[in-house]
This record gives C-alpha cells, structure tokens and sequence, in this order.
C-alpha cells in the first residue's frame, strides 16, 4: 500500500490515489508501526479487516494481540478501552456503524470523556474511537446517522472528521497522536472518493495542524461551512454557482471539538453572510452552535441571518427517501440565494 | 482461545431423516407432532420460507433491494418455535426472522419494504402479534420482556418469545431482559438462534462455554437443541411456552443451527469462513430431512410435493411482480408519523421543505 | 395530600401550598387514579417512595404490580417500559439521577424515540421518563447534570420540564396524557420550593397549554428566556434589573422538544435583545439552537446579538465550585448589561 | 418473588471467633494467615478503616462534608481481599470501597475530598495502584477487564480486582465485562460485595439465584464466602489471584456481608430494612471475631490493643484536622484538566469567565 513506488527517493514524498478506505487503512499501518502500545478493537475488524475493509490485512501482519475481534458489545469495547488505555495502551476502536454507538454512549459521555479531568490530570485516556458516519449509501435503518452534535455538546471529548482521502490519512494519525479521547467520524459516503495522498509521515506541525479548521475556496459573497461528508457538496455547490455569479467561501471545519472558528469569523466579516451546512438534524445541531457564535462575534458585519442546512426534526428515513432528506447542491445553492437575498 | 465445546444437542429427527430412537427425556415428543397434517405444514412453510429467501436474494442482486438477510439454514428453527405460539403469543424478532414472520402471517412483499428502503417496518405489530424487525443487536429481548411483564399484569394467558443470535447474546441489553425477566418472573422464552457466526465472528468470540450454561446463571431452565431438526424446536418451544404460560418463569433454548448463507447480501463469508463447514452443514439440512420422513411415514406424496413446488413458483412469482410493482413512497410522507400529535419542530421543517421543493430550481 | 382542605366544596378547586416534590406526588398519585394502565417502575420508587420522595405512598396505595422497584439497570428499565407500553401500558419511569441515564441512552434514542415513525404510526409508545436533573444542591459528580440537549436533538422525544410547583403539577399529568415518549425534567434544586398549586384535575385545554411557552414577566427591554432551574433565577434577575432601570421579559419555555418560539421571537421583535439562560454546557446547547432561530426570524429586529448563559465547555465540577460554574443572578445581570450596551 | 437462598458461605472464622473446624475443601486456609503479624496487620486495617468511617459520618453530620457512603461492616470482605494483592496488582473499586483504598495506601484526607466536594479524585490512581472511586455503576468492572487485557499484553505477572455491588450485578456493563474476561481470559477477579442491598432494594430484586450460579454461567470458577470473616476474604481472594495470574483466566467471588449502615449519609434505612436484620447481622461482626481468635491464639495483648486505640484516635484527629484544614479550591482550577491539551471552547471560556469575575458586580 505505501509501496507502489520504491523507486522515489526517500526524501520525496510518496503519492498514491487512493480512496479514503485505503488512506484510513495506510495511517491505521502507520500508527500499528510507529507506535507498539497502539491497538485496533472492533467487531468484524480482525479475521474480515472490517465491514468496510478500513482494517483489512493489519491482524495479519500486527497479529490478534494488536488488532481484536471484540465481543458484540459495544459499552464492552470502550469501557476496555479505557482499561487498556489506564494500562498504557492507546486503543483504536471501530463502532461498525454510527447507529450502534449509543449502547456505548454512558462509557463515552461519563467514563471516557470525564477521566482526565476527574484525576486532576494524572490519568490520560489516548483513545479514538472511530465510526463511519452519515447516510447516502442507501443503508437499512441505524446505518446513516449522524451523531456529532451529542460528542461535541460533551466537554472532555474531541470530535474530528475527515472530508477526503489525505485528511483521513493525516487526521487518523494526528487522533492517535493527541492524548484526549477523539471521536473520529469516518463519512461513509466518501469512503469510496479517491484521491492523491502524499503518504510520508505527519510532521508534529502538520499533526497539530489538523486541529485547525480550512479554507478550500475563498469567496466574497458568501461562506459556507461544513465538515466531513458536506465539505464536497459544499465546493461542488460553491463551484456551480460560480455560473450564477456567486462567489463563495468554503470552510471545511475538520475539528468539530475543539470548533477553530477564527477563520469563519474573519470571512464572514468579509462576506457578511454565511450558511452552515450538515447532514444531521438541524435541531441543536453544530448549525446552531456556529449560527450563534457567529451572531456573538460578528454581528455588526452580518447583512444576513446565518441559515442552516441540515436534516429535518425527523429520524433518518428509509433509504428511497434519502436524497430527499438530506442536504444536496440544490438546497445548499437555495439557502444561498436566499441569504443573497436580504 | 479454542473453539467451544459442544455436547449434542438435544433432537428428534436425525439429519438422515429418521426418528431418534430415544430421544432424551427433557425433550419429549409431543403426541401430534407426528401427525401427517402438521408434519406438511411445517414443511409447507420451511419451503415457502427458504422460497421468499431465495427470490429476496435475486431481487437483491438485481438492485430492487438494497440489502436481504437470509435465513437459509435456519427454517427449522424458526418455523418449529413458530409452530408452537399460540395466537395470542407475541413474537419479537432479529432482521433475521422471515420465518418466523411468515407463520405469524406477515405478507413477503410488505417484509421486503425494510430492505427495499421503501419503510422500516411493513405490518402492523399489534395485529400480526409480532414486533418489527430490529436491527440494533439485543434492543428488542428488553420489549419482548416488558411485553411479557404487560401480560402477567393482565392476567393474560399469552406469553413472548424473543429471538435473537449468537452474537447479540455479549450485549448488555440481553443480560439485563434475563434478570428483568427471572426477577419478575415474566412468561417470555428466550429464543438463541445459534448460527455459528455473528457476521465473521465465531462462536467463541462471545463465549468460551454454551450459551445455555450462560442462561442456567440466572436460574431459569434451558434446553439446548438441533436448531436444524424442526420437530425439535417445535417441541422444546411448545414445552418452553407451556412452562412460562404456567407461570414458570422464563425458558431459555439455544437451537445449534448454521447460517448457510452470508450474513446479509453485502458479506462476503469466504473471507472467514473455514473451509469444510458449509459442506459440512449441507449435510444438516432441515427440509430434507423431514421430507424424508414424510416420505418413509407416508405423510405426504409425489403430488403434494408437486404442488408445493407450484405452490413456490406462484409466490416467487407474485413476490416479483409485487416488489416490482412497488412505487417508491411520496417523498414529503417522510414527515408523517415522527409523532403521535403535532410537533412545531417536524411542523416547520416540513413547511420549509415545500417551500423548497415547490420553488424554482430546487429538486427535492 | 389532595385531602387537607375537606371543607371546600367539590366546585372550587382545592389549593394547597406545596413543594415541587409534593406537587408530583399528587400528580403521579391523580394519573394511577385516573388510568389504571399506568405504571411507575424505577430503583427505589416503591419502598423507599424514590430517593427524593416523589413516589412516597403510592407504592402502598398502588400495589407493587404498578409501582416497581426494578433491577438497577436502566436499559433494563426503559427497554422493558417500550415493551409495557406496546402491550397498552403507560410507564412512567424514573431515572434516579441526571447522570445515570446514559445506560438506557441506546433504549431511548435507537428504540424509544423512533418506533412510532418506524411503525408508520401503528404503535404509540406514550412513557414519560422522570429525570432529576441540573445542579445547584451540593451533589458529588454525576448527580448534577443537564442532559436536555441530547434529548432535545432528537427527533420522537418531547422533552419538558416544570420551573414550579404548579407547573410541575399540571406538567406531569400533561406528559402523562400525551401519547409521545417525554423525557420529563424535574428540576431537583427547586424540589423544595414551595407554591401554591391547584389541585384540580386538568382540563384537556390546560394539558395542551403545557406545550406552549409562557411569559412570566413582560418587559421592554430585553428578553430573558430559560427553563426548569434557571426561570426561577431568570425572574428573580428581572426583578433587581428594575432597580437599574431595566425592565425584562422574561419566557419559561416548559416545553424544549417542542420548541414554541413565537412568543420569543413576539417579545424579541419588541425587545430587540435576548438572553437565553440554561444550566447545560453552551456549547451545542439549547442557548445556541434559541439564538440560531432568533436570527432566522427575527433578525432584522434585534439590536445586539443573542447571547448565552451557560455552563463552560467544562465537566460539572466537584460541588465546592458549582456557584462559580452554574448560572446565577451575577452572570444573567451581566449578559443583560453586555445586550444593553450595544 | 421469594427471598434468595442463601447456601451457607465458605468460612475460615466463625463469628464466634474461632476456626471453623472443617473448612471445606474449596477453601484452603493460607499457611502464613495464622502468623500473628499478619493477624494484627489485619485487625488493625480493619479498626482503623472503621475509625475514618466513624470519623467521616460524623464530619458529614456537621457539614465539612456533603455525603459518606459507610463501609461498615464490609470491613473483612474489604480487607482481606486487598491483603491479598500484590504491589502491583490494581483494584478498580465503587464509591464504598474506603477499606481497600486504607490498604493501598491513600490518605483517608485525601479520600474525603470527593465527599467534601473539592475533587472528583483525590490520589493518583496509577501511584496507588488504586483507580479512583466510581459512582456509575459497573462501568469500572469494565475498565479492570481492559486494565487485565492491557497486563495480559504485556506479559505482566500483575492481576486486577474489580470491586461491585450486589445491586450493580444488574447492569449491563458487568455483563459485557464477564463475556470480555473469559473470552479474553484476563487476569481479573470480579469481587462481588453483596451487602444485602442496593440502596432501598434487597437482594432479591437483582437475581433469583445466587451470584455465584450467575458468574458460573460464563465459565469461570467462583466461590461464595463469608464476607465478615476477613480471612475467609483473604485466602479466597489469594487463590483467586494466584489463579487468574497462572492465566486461569477470570475468577467471581462473592463476599456475603452487610451493610450496617445506611446506604449514604442521605439515607434513611429505618424506611425499608426489617426488623432484626441489623441486629442478626451485629453478631456477625468481623472486628470482634477476629478479635476474639487474636486473644485466644495470644496474637495481641491488652498492650497492643490498647495502642491500636490510641493510634485510631490519633488517625481521627488527624482526619479531623485535615479535613478541617482543606481550603476550596481556587475557582478557576475547575478549568483546568477538562483535556490534555488545550481546547479552543475552554479557552474562551475560561477568558469569559475571568473577565466577568474581575469586572465589577459579578461575584463570581
Ligand atoms: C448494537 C449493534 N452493534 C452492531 C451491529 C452490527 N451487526 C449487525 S448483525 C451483527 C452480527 C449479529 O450476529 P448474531 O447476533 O449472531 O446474529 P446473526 O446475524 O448471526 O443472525 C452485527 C455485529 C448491530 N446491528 N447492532
Ligand atoms: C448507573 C447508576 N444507576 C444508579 C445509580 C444510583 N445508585 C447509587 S448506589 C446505588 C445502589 C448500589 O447498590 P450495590 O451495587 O449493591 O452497592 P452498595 O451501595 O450496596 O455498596 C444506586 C442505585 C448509580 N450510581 N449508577
Ligand atoms: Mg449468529
Ligand atoms: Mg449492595
């Protein structure tokens, strides 16, 4: 996988296309060889490499000591966690699908998210734990969700997600780095997107780096936020309304706890309109968390209520419903028209 | 960590097709079972049953369902524990049940709008007297216990059955129905259909002992049987239901069976399974072995199997033309139902929603 | 409890001066009377009457077929209530504190809050989950917690909570009513306040009223908005506000889930500013979902950005620092000051 | 619903005092634990265990702290059990477990905190060897099953004990904790304190059976003690370690002992406890039987009680005055630790809040 080309120079960065499966996989590789006390706990991640092959090949070559076949029980494997990581270990631990998080909610949301401030800073609990996120892969029930807004309300918690291939390569490996418990929440739907990643190691700069929000796109009309599987829609979305006459900002946030949010204030007060994109239910969602701190920060330069896009006060429905029930090109350009035009 | 031990399971009719000549005595042969009507009807409906498996599987790799997954192997076990509710039973399934679904009288067309993507349930769980499918592993043993705690209130005479696998027997939620269900005493059997695999998990990555030493901890009886012998698990569930009808407590039964199929269609078993298994099990299978019975006791002729072969082709063939007859539901029915009464909430996002798709430019 | 005034003819309400406590009580005890599928079922309800007397007596009046002590397993306690009320119970469950209701987090957001859409409206699932909640009592950790936005985010729950006495009175016997799943927040440091409360059965329209917001104070300048906890906080801020001449509304919104905002955003138009008070984390919390839906809405009538008091980005810390850490007089007085002076 | 029976419990010492003549055979008394050394250092754990929860009622009676949670009359199942462990052993206990915490060594000033409500910890777990207090129930007996995993990776002849309640056995996460030990076969030993209830609610409103029938379920050997009787707790314990250590993978043991007091200092026991419970159990005390063999075995004299006493007496001053002594914190400490490395939202926060501390008219 990190070999395709022996024959660059070392000091050369290799740079593969890859999907985001296969970056997920190379920086799971590159942290299994880095760092020996690193583990991957899972269902189906070990013998199978994982529903989606994110881990496909590492129990072959790190053994089963290194990468474990867990129980079905999802509170099982990150109260575990937390043991292994008390123990000096730093579990990676795949939740097969953002559905099947919640059994585990009370060891994330009062153990896990809680400890190092409980003991006053003498215990830290280097855990991720990864899931695939989000729906519009035509999924049955419980495989769509998205569930960020409830780690991210959780103080003691960190909340990353990567938008493409590069970003989940560096991102998986900037979590495992970080000393804080990381929900790292994988967009399923971009599992598949290829892109050119440079795969030498992170530099510790390029590693913190990570926790910082970007700018892909800079406008001057309108700035437009996402993370995760929102980040393309939103330069695809931004990139068609170039036609219209449009110019827009795209953020992509990345780090969903802690928010970096100085690079949204400063373009929205250039722009002075922004919309604020996700896939999970507008109800206290991070639309309403940055539509407020927006309003908090730059509320003089506002010409225009910051308007979310988001999933309606509904559960996530049967598949054939989903495009239309999820944010797409269409609903974003329309939230922008509308800011446009106040 | 090696595999776990399995003593024989308790059975009644062989996979050659013959009677155990004794069979143990915790599972005693009921008096009917051997009657030629009841023996075709649990043949009828493992048949049927494996008949819906096979045209979901086709029309999933056609692309009219998203997702099936099969029961193929383990008719015995469903329509046996099936066979034995009685009306006001109450059954609460896996997504593995069609089965089971089937006997409780569940239209194959309506079970497929889960995996069509068109619903997330299909029937009404109340006049079927059978719970929706669930997916999140172990959630529906806790309702089925509740139901139970429901019926003792009432003085009822019914009782619940709660199917799940393997796999979902490490879940929390699973534990905590047995000590609801031992505590109160509530009138629910416990339904463990071990297929060998929890998608590419084997057995002894939930357990290092069988799964009926686990539910004996809770002070409840057991019984750990063919999952593939369908006069076994029709028995066992009857003599469970009568126990726990009776005021018992709850029953536990493991039926030892094998998924011979891949967990859903988007598995891939070779990737784990070893080799030698399934051939193995092929040589377990439900339906033959009590087609042979029939057969060797007379109960059923040429004929009558003929015409439940007919009988599959016009159900394969309805179960086509109805899914394919199935439009996809009105985008803006979504909104329906999130709440019994109105919600300002679903009420304005519904209303935004309109707006947008009814003004320009905007494709729903 | 319903019995001290004999004397009063049957026509007049009776009124009786009660704690919060009592004035559950009462409305637990009129619901069993009323309804004999309700049920209560909890760890410690019955014996003991609940670690805070909620339940005291109804145990012994009920029976213990309707008033369960259960196994201490809350999972167990909401999984086996979904299964009650599909055989046409109604339980009532209570959760002993804020912090333990994280076990049965899966039971209510994968089953609970979804299974009247999943079954296309086929079966109702009307249990009301009771939940002390917030802080401000001196409580060692996890007995203090504001758990409202997680359930909130959630579409299929109602989520609700009494500021008072009478509220709390009429408000469980409305969530009882309603055959939606409520998580019902009781506010465990107004308990032993004490009201006067009609203890009149509730009329249809007055159950329905108790999805409505209500405004406890009109001002002009400035809109405080709160629930539970902090209404009490947020009215006794109004009034020493009118000594420095500034003169608030003040809204209990009793209903989080839903949100009936018109009222706000009525006062809001007039007002121009607004201050939303809660005890929960701020961030991604109900404060940030007010503010975004005040923007939408009102946005060309506010004169300073909405802002938010709220609890840090910080766990609930050990009891000797929860007067710095919680909202009080001090902080609200403060953010209204800061509204005002733009 | 019925009382749980109980089986009479192993035991080494009766509460009379003397040795149970025929232990059984399951539990072999120690070679060393009669050495009169190791019987003073036990009596003495115990008494002075007493003494910090004596002191601690009485220092939440005038409000220096907000709430206790006593351990009196677990003291045997407590102590012995952490005589048992290695230095590096780790134990992972609730909020009760004040007589293990005496043993690894935590200053019973800094134990307080918690319950003075300047700290959620109070010692460094990894130091102690000890984790800190944990309220939600079972949620530790996970992390000692992932802390064994972690000794077992490396090869560590450590082991771990993970301490619960009766009334935690309900939850979920004990559970899923059994299934990881024995499946992983971690070096852990569940040691299960039933203190006869769970706050209002007795015993048999968790199980039917005994713990121990419920732990067997998973495989792993248990043993049902006597958990007054703190040599009983000690060789029980020692087996139990020595054998998880040898890789024999998990081990249950439960300790039937009493709560004599309330379940926190916010309790009122007098609501739900029977008559003449307290007083059974008050003969069952394990200070004084343990007491009774020193005198008759010539293990201590009125000398060294004497000075035990007076050395408890000085254990209370010095809790007294500690705790007495303990300033609140600095307010804004409660922004410190939320995460390892700074956090954007804490920043600003902590900022907001100093700016509106430090501006006039907010006390903060
Ligand atoms: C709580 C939860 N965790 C994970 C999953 C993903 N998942 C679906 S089926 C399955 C395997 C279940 O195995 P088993 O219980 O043996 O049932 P079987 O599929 O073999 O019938 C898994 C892990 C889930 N549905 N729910
Ligand atoms: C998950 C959870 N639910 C409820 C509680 C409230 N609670 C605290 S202690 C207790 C009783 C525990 O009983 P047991 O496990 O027997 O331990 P004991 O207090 O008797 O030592 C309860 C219900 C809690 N702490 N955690
Ligand atoms: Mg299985
Ligand atoms: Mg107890």
């Amino acid at each position: 996988m990190t070999t395709s080309d022996g024959a660059q120079p070392m000091t050369e960065p290799m740079t593969e296309s890859m999907t985001m499966v296969a970056a997920l996989n190379a920086g799971l590789r590159a942290v299994l060889e880095d760092n020996p006390r690193t583990l991957l706990m899972g269902e189906d991640i070990a013998t199978l490499g994982g529903v989606f092959r994110v881990t496909d090949g590492l129990a072959k070559d790190f053994g089963e000591r290194r990468v474990i076949d867990t129980p079905l029980a999802e509170a099982g494997i990150v109260g575990t966690a937390i043991g292994l990581a008390m123990s000096g270990y730093v579990p990676i631990v795949e939740i097969q699908f953002d559905g099947f998080v919640y059994p585990a909610f009370d060891q994330i949301v009062t153990q896990l998210a809680k400890h190092h401030y409980r003991s006053g800073g003498d215990t830290q609990l280097p855990i991720v734990i990864r899931i695939p996120f989000g729906g519009g892969i035509g999924a049955v029930e419980h495989h769509s969700e998205s569930p960020e807004a409830y780690f991210v309300h959780t103080p003691g918690l960190r909340v990353w997600s990567p938008a493409d291939a590069q970003q989940a390569y560096t991102g998986i490996q900037a979590a495992v780095a970080c000393p804080d418990p990381i929900i790292f929440l994988e967009p399923k739907r971009r599992y598949w997107d290829k892109a050119s990643v440079v795969l030498a190691r992170p530099t510790p700069a390029e590693l913190d780096q990570m926790w910082t929000s970007r700018t892909l796109r800079t406008g001057t009309d309108v700035t437009l936020v996402a993370y995760g599987p929102m980040v393309r829609t939103c330069v695809e979305a931004a990139e068609s309304m170039t036609q219209q006459g449009i110019s827009a900002t795209v953020i992509d946030l990345r780090s969903l706890s802690p928010l970096d949010l100085d690079p949204v204030f400063a373009s929205v007060r250039q722009t002075g309109r922004c919309v604020m994109v996700h896939e999970a239910v507008e109800t206290v969602g991070l639309g309403a968390e940055i539509s407020a701190r927006i309003s908090e920060e730059c509320f003089f330069s506002l010409e225009a209520p910051v308007l979310r896009v988001g999933a309606p006060h509904v559960p996530y429905p049967p598949s054939r419903f989903e495009r239309h029930y999820l944010p797409n090109i269409d609903r974003v350009t329309a939230a922008v028209r509308q800011v446009m035009a106040l | 960590m090696t595999d776990v031990k399995f003593e024989a399971p308790l059975r009644l009719l062989t996979p050659e097709g013959t009677l155990e000549s004794a069979p143990s005595i915790e599972l005693a042969m009921p008096t009917d079972v051997l009657e030629p009507a009841l023996l075709r009807s649990l043949f009828r409906d493992m048949t049927l049953t494996r008949r819906v498996d096979t045209e979901a599987t086709a029309l999933q790799r056609t692309g009219e369902l998203g997702l099936w997954s099969s029961c193929l192997g383990q008719e015995a076990a469903q329509i046996g524990s099936a066979h034995a509710m009685a009306h006001n039973d109450f059954a609460f399934p896996t997504y593995r049940e069609s089965g089971v679904a089937w006997v409780r009288g569940v239209d194959p067309v309506a079970l497929l709008g889960l995996y069509r993507g068109t619903t997330h349930g299909g029937w009404n769980p109340q006049e079927k007297q059978f719970a929706l499918f669930t997916i999140v592993l172990g959630a529906q043993v806790l309702h089925a216990v509740g139901y139970a705690m429901g019926l003792q209130r009432d003085e009822s005479d019914g009782a619940v059955i709660a199917y799940f696998g393997d796999g979902a027997t490490s879940e929390g939620d699973v534990h905590e129905a047995m000590v609801f269900a031992t505590v109160q005493s509530a009138p629910v059997v416990f339904f463990c259909q071990n297929n060998g695999w929890a998608i590419s998990e084997p057995v002894h990555r939930q357990t290092t002992v069988p799964f009926t030493q686990r539910a004996a901890g809770y002070g409840m009886p057991t019984m750990r049987i063919d999952g593939n012998d369908v006069l076994a698990s029709l028995a066992a569930t009857r003599w469970a239901l009568a126990h726990t009808r009776e005021g018992g407590g709850p029953v536990f039964i493991e039926a030892v069976t094998y998924r011979m199929g891949a967990h859903t269609t988007s598995d891939d078993p070779t990737r784990y399974r070893p080799a030698g298994e399934l051939e193995y099990w092929a040589t377990q299978d439900p339906i033959q072995r009590l087609g042979t019975l029939m057969r060797a006791r007379g109960a059923a002729d040429d004929t009558w199997f003929q015409q439940l072969a007919d009988e599959a082709d016009a159900l394969g063939e309805r179960i086509r033309a109805g899914i394919r007859g199935v439009v996809d539901p009105e985008p803006e029915l979504m909104f329906d139902h999130v709440y019994a009464q109105p919600h300002l909430q679903v009420d304005r996002d519904r209303q935004r929603w309109t707006t947008l798709t009814t003004s320009d430019g905007v494709s729903s």
